[in-house]
């Protein structure tokens, strides 16, 4: 696998220059750091969002730094999460006082990471809360494993969280509708092809020219099984059924999205999309809106993600309101 | 007798660093079978930061020495390495405080690294993690001297083996359950070369 | 190449419906055409705007429709040029009265089905006018060639004569606003692996494991030559100097866009935007706007293109106007 | 004497697609060379789609097949062949139109295609497209009668050999300037299945 780049060891370093460089006019480094922030941070007397995570699943989570969306994204080398320092100075740059809120995706790595950053920032007196996010029910929730990984509902999360904060909600508030953004979003995803670490050189695993991995991680961690490559109805079937065997959306107001893990064109996230529409207006579910394009992805792999958010009121109308980010605005 | 001096602590990192650039490739693919394909990309660069954080630096004590490394560790390697290893040697670090480093001290210190991992990764024996081999070396540590670096070294082996078999409950590799058996786990085997250097730097003696 | 698809002859059918569904509240498809408009069209007395070509390039063109750009997209098959029957549809769809305008890329097959329908629609009574996209410079723009190709800096036509319909402008001032953005226009762009078109089912040309195709087209119609692939500074340099070789852009205000064409990952664009940024600045050029993402792909071919537009005052402002499409907003 | 019928017509389309579907690979292949690859994608899908038209449709003359004949390839195929080919019949349904197809009505018909091509496409000859292969057939067809059909398939065969050594310069083959030497122009290709067609019509008699 190809890659555009120069040394693989500045990577990281050369992505962040080229984002804020890009889009300086609303977005910063912290200087001498990993974190890209809202240029007009700290905002005051609202509470912050910081969230995170290894980079290649670009545009997250910088792609979601904004206006009614993110303060800060903390970028960690490829799939690996950002360090406590980088945490730290995220959550001191856009802390107005109000409070800083953590989004965290459930993967060992991250939360030990951002948990060691809060629990430094509270020493500092900074007042810190984190939510986790385990939207994929590709992972069996059991105590017998570390719970579900976080993928593309994340997004939703930082949407939903974000527009609270943005309405000068309290830290708890804003904690608390992030609570119930991960009590209804679930997860599923497909590869079709793996992906390649840059610095590694090589890809992360190999599937057949017939072959397709159902519940795939967004690090190309194996998912429930390889099977067979199907058609697109077919695949986009299996994945709902399995969300949809985890939660009932019957005849609930429900947020869509396709999310392409890298490679995948969006013509073929459309023909998806195409069934998965069907599927839950047969299924009686009432789709409050779809979303279909590159929210969280896995570097260059090729396949996507189904995710489904259950929508009170509340949840609508949050989900609804202006943002302004790169890759997300209403 | 003192084991651990700053000198020797500095030639341990090195030896650490020889052999994570080494086998950089062998860590990164025992984690692309069962993880997310990194694991010799962090250490590799975590230990290459530490040894670029300690080489020039002056140190009073074994003890600063480590809590170099246990910063160095938490900021540069991330995942979920980075704070594990980083809080290894931080409980090290804090266990030497103010002494010099002998056999007792030392056994101690290994001690408080394995809780210091427990800790933080809320793993315990067999669920395929790197919490195996540490808790097995401060285990043989507590019957056996120092001096018998081959024995230890066996202790690690088979520790190592052990994961193999094991379906891993913590970390990345518990998505993949039953799955995960038959490969060795990328963490354990990183540890070993951090005890292999240290057998190295120790048996030289002074 | 695996493809998520079903049967490959209803592709472009399952997209459209795909899209339109996902985006009912505010796109809609012409009954039995392959035309996506506005929900609101024909808008009154707004000179409409349609552009369109082979599918195969999303988001390019449905993701361009929306208040301030496209009034209508009109999709052909996978890199092939929509028939004039359906582009008719589009422009008496879109229609109020005030004329409408076809931006069209320069390819033999568009420029005839485009010019075929224009005819016929003006046989029809509607006020039709055309302008003609041939941004990229690795086509030399002779008498003996078609001339050069329309590729990634459609994308700024559209927004700008967009712009321009809004405020209420003739089709002549549309016209001529389009014209002018398409004089200031260059791009050039670079191949790391082929696409395959989903009907012909395997990749439509071979690059080795250390090649790369420099000025390749968006259909994968081969470049200028095929070297060995280089660091991400050196492609982007070498793309840069031939754009400007064709183009004096020194002490100008420009618009960039960095475009991956499909498969390269948002990362590398960032990183080939950052040093595109350095040597502007280097260049003594004022950069207005950065763009980076995927805006006129080719399937899942990896590589990317980058576009300069030289912006006047009129060009500046009609850019920063409002939007609100689903690749584009301001 | 009359050489096409309604009867002959919808065959000759028959014939037409049966090439195209057999021959979609080889299409696709020579534009993947020289263009976008889609060229027997293209032209199988129009004259299925042609075919799909014509069968149980009842037209009253030859000039009405080809219309509708037109009509659909200009609807179906787009890109470059979807206009010309498009053009092409129209323009020999506009020559036929209120007669009956003997040779003087049909070479007359082929040379108006010619010439709608040109119109259409703006290419003169050896700019290695397709008006190549019909301008040939035009000129021949001016010298010989219309039964020496193998004479006529090896004009077509020798011009499409000539396409290989030219430069293109009309259509998208043209971006490639002389890299587009060395290949055959897969316009020029389909356009001889046309003909073969045509031939396997007249020849079998009625
Ligand atoms: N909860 C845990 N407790 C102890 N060790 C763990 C835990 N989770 C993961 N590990 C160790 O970390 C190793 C993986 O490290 P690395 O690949 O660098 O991080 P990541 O999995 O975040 O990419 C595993 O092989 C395992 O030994
Ligand atoms: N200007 C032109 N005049 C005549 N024939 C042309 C012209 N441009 C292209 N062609 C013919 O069209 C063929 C390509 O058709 P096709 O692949 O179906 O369309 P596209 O190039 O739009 O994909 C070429 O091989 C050539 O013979
Ligand atoms: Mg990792
Ligand atoms: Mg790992
Ligand atoms: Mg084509
Ligand atoms: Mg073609």
């Amino acid at each position: 696998m190809k890659k555009v780049v120069n040394d693989v060891n500045q990577i990281v370093d050369e992505m962040i220059d080229g984002l804020t460089s890009a889009h300086s006019h609303y977005l910063k480094r912290l200087p001498n750091t990993t974190v890209i922030t809202r240029k007009d941070v700290p905002v005051q007397g609202k509470v912050g969002i910081v969230s995170g995570g290894g980079s290649g699943h670009e545009p997250a989570h910088a792609g979601y730094v904004g206006k009614g969306m993110l303060d800060a994204a903390v970028v960690g080398e490829v799939f690996t999460s950002p360090t406590p320092d980088q945490v730290i100075e995220a959550i001191k740059a856009v802390d107005s006082g109000a409070g800083v809120l953590l989004i965290i995706k459930n993967y060992t790595g991250d939360v030990m990471n951002f948990e060691m950053a809060k629990e430094m920032a509270e020493m500092e007196g900074i007042q810190v809360d984190q939510v986790i996010v385990n939207d994929d029910v590709a992972v069996e929730d059991s105590t017998f494993t570390t719970g579900r990984r976080g993928i593309a509902g994340t997004v939703f999360v930082h949407k939903i969280a974000g527009a609270m904060a943005e309405s000068g909600a309290s830290l708890a508030e804003v904690k608390e509708v992030a609570e119930k953004t991960i009590a209804n979003v679930r997860s599923m995803g497909v590869a079709l092809s793996s992906c390649a670490v840059p610095a590694a050189g090589k890809p992360s695993f190999h599937l057949g020219d017939t072959e397709m991995e159902i519940g795939i991680g967004i690090h190309g961690e194996p998912g429930i099984k390889r099977v067979p490559l199907q058609e697109a109805d077919q695949i986009a079937s299996a994945l709902l059924n399995n969300i949809l065997l985890d939660k009932d959306y019957t005849h609930s107001d429900i947020a869509v999205m396709v999310n392409g893990l890298g490679a995948t064109p969006e013509m073929e996230l459309y023909i998806v999309s195409r069934k998965v529409t069907q599927l839950l207006k047969e299924k009686q579910m009432n789709i409050h809106r779809t979303w279909v394009g590159e929210y969280m992805t896995s570097l260059e792999m090729a396949g996507f993600s189904i995710t489904l958010l259950k929508l009170d009121d509340q949840l609508k109308d949050l989900l609804d309101r202006d943002c302004k980010t790169l890759s997300f605005c209403n | 007798m003192i084991i651990l001096t700053v000198e020797k602590t500095k030639k341990w990192m090195n030896e650490i660093q020889k052999r994570m650039e080494e086998n950089k490739e062998q860590l990164t693919a025992l984690d692309q079978a069962i993880g997310d394909g990194d694991h010799g990309i962090n250490m590799e660069r975590g230990f290459r930061e530490v040894l670029a954080k300690i080489s020039d630096t002056h140190y009073e004590s074994v003890a600063d020495v480590l809590k170099s490394v246990a910063m160095t560790l938490t900021a540069k390697v991330g995942g979920a390495s980075g704070p594990l290893y980083g809080t290894a040697f931080l409980k090290m670090s804090m266990a030497m405080h103010g002494k010099e480093v002998d056999e007792i001290v030392f056994k101690a210190a290994i001690r408080e690294a394995v809780e210091g991992i427990k800790m933080r990764g809320k793993a315990g024996m067999g669920e395929k993690t790197l919490y195996d081999v540490w808790n097995q070396v401060a285990n043989f540590l507590e019957e056996e001297p120092v001096e018998d670096w081959n024995a230890l070294l066996e202790v690690c082996q088979a520790t190592i083996e052990d994961t193999r078999e094991m379906a891993a409950s913590k970390g990345r590799a518990s998505y993949l359950k039953d799955r995960s058996k038959g490969h060795v786990d990328p963490g354990s085997m990183s540890s070993y070369y951090i005890f292999e250097a240290l057998m190295t730097v120790l048996e030289t003696g002074e």
